[in-house]
């Protein structure tokens, strides 16, 4: 029975990060559009008023049909930049952030206080690390909710170049031996699929602070470009 | 020999000034401009055309409908239609309805007037691109 | 306990139904920039041609630098008209489906055989409804795992115009009083939620039908276009 609980658990993540990577890719073919057609049309721009120009010095642009039609091709080219633009703008605004994610996450614990404290920039943390550090906080909220009388909880997540913590600390009073449940078993298996290590602490309230180290942002730098 | 009578139909006036250009220098005769499907089967009630060019997405009476209704009223009119990518439900829907050719609207002058002259002499003519959507 | 479970759980279907929605409207903005983009492109293009037919009648054309401006025009006009094809061609293909998610579903159960039966346009059905069914399998197919001893699970999913009909059956032969977990309860709040109903039956193995009527496809005419 537990072992079916952990299987559906990676399975959803399996889904998660797959859909973070599609909606990655999506971003990155989004952008290149906009960089090569939007890169197009501004030199298309600039080319067919060279043509208005030469042709003018010929006298050709004299002709009512010629003129006419330049002067279309010109319009078509400005419409089409600003719907580029407008599309590059609103596809960037339609996607799930990481940041959007979080805030879901912490608005909707509602067992008791919540604080959140994040630093560095939070998109930049790998997917696959991130997935893994959203189930490690909804684990650890549902045990708060469970199994403390805690009425604050402190969370925070600190995404630096080398490494990502997420620490979760909440103010209960009931201390007892920890006996591993799904909870705790699930949070260190995640974390040990990332190198990670976790430090569980019951001395003053009950906290847990997950540390990822990041040997390399090479492939973020290449995920962003 | 006789100039051949050329129909075009497409909803964007760009378009239908451009054809006419391209297809007048040639030494076709154009009859007449349409923005929609519908139009073009009221000009052939009372017109001839030997050919009609037409877009296939436009208001009133998209393409499809048009080559439909033109195919059964108009059996010797030639019909080719113009495509822009992504109208493959379109052209699928359409083939049974017995276009001449399907020709894509990013084209240059040179094989829209030669498709033209293919139809007249009973050829049917469709873009390799197009024929990959399908 | 069963209350915070249901509240995760309609929490994450709150989540899905936002995502689908998102990809939605994601794709009605790529779809959107094709038909304005996309035919602009198409229209410059023939212009370009235009101009290039009359000046070559004129004798303008045997101006080099005309001449090559309008190629160089004529060729930006096909790169972009390319990319965009290509666009919009992997935007289609990234997006999630609900026949991809469906048949993932029905791929990663492997407590026993398991066939899929389905009718209909899948893709038809409304977000929120196929959300909703698929909860609604999830939490069966679960139940088939942790309380029947089938050896074959038979899962029939058919998509009307004017209803959408799950039923999931399996050949287990135990029987005994259902006695009304979490499971069966958030499987009957789901379908309270859409207006359908639900049999469960435990005659001949277990089989769970839920049916769900729609009023008016309306809305979904809106969604397509
Ligand atoms: N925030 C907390 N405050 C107090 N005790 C906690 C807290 N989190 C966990 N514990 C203790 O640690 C134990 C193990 O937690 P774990 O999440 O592994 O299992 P569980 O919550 O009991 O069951 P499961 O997570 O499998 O549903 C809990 O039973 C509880 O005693
Ligand atoms: N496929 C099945 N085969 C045999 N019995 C079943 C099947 N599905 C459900 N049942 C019976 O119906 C009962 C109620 O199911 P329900 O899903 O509501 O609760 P549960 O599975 O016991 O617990 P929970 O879903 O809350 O984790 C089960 O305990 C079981 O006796
Ligand atoms: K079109
Ligand atoms: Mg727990
Ligand atoms: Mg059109
Ligand atoms: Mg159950």
């Amino acid at each position: 029975l537990q072992l079916s609980k952990l299987k559906t658990q990676l399975l959803e993540s399996q889904q998660t990060i797959e859909r973070l990577a599609a909606q990655n890719k999506q971003m990155k073919i989004a952008t290149s559009l906009h960089d090569t057609v939007g890169h197009n049309l501004a030199a298309l721009n600039i080319q067919l008023n060279a043509i208005k120009s030469l042709l003018e010095k010929k006298g050709v642009l004299e002709d009512a049909q010629i003129s006419q039609i330049i002067s279309s091709c010109l319009q078509q080219t400005q419409t089409s930049y600003e719907s580029l633009r407008k599309f590059v703008y609103s596809m960037k605004n339609s996607f799930e952030t990481k940041e959007k994610y979080l805030s879901q996450l912490i608005e909707n614990f509602n067992f008791c206080n919540i604080t959140l404290n994040r630093s560095g920039d939070i998109e930049n943390i790998p997917s696959h690390v991130f997935e893994n550090l959203m189930a490690i906080l909804k684990e650890a909220l549902l045990n708060v909710a469970k199994h403390s009388n805690a009425t604050q909880v402190a969370v925070s997540l600190e995404s630096k170049p080398a490494y990502v913590r997420l620490a979760v600390h909440d103010n209960g009073k009931k201390k007892g031996e920890i006996k591993e449940g799904v909870g705790l078993m699930s949070i260190k298996l995640r974390a040990k699929s990332m190198g990670a290590t976790v430090n569980i602490d019951n001395h003053a309230g009950f906290s847990i602070v997950v540390f990822v180290p990041l040997k390399s942002r090479r492939e973020d730098y290449f995920e962003k470009t | 020999m006789k100039k051949p009578k050329v129909l075009i139909v497409d909803d964007n006036p760009a378009v239908l000034d451009g054809l006419k250009i391209i297809i007048e220098l040639e030494n076709f005769e154009v009859v007449s401009l349409c923005t929609n499907a519908k139009e073009a089967i009221e000009f052939l009630k009372m017109w001839h055309a030997d050919v009609v060019l037409m877009d296939i997405r436009m208001p009133v009476m998209d393409g499809i409908e048009g080559i439909f209704n033109i195919k059964t009223k108009f059996p010797n009119v030639k019909v080719i239609i113009l495509t822009t990518f992504c109208e493959e439900d379109y052209i699928e829907k359409s083939l049974s309805f017995g276009a001449d050719g399907y020709i894509l609207k990013s084209s240059d002058a040179k094989h829209i007037v030669n498709s033209i002259l293919s139809v007249l002499d009973g050829k049917v003519v469709m873009d390799k691109e197009i024929a990959l959507y399908i």
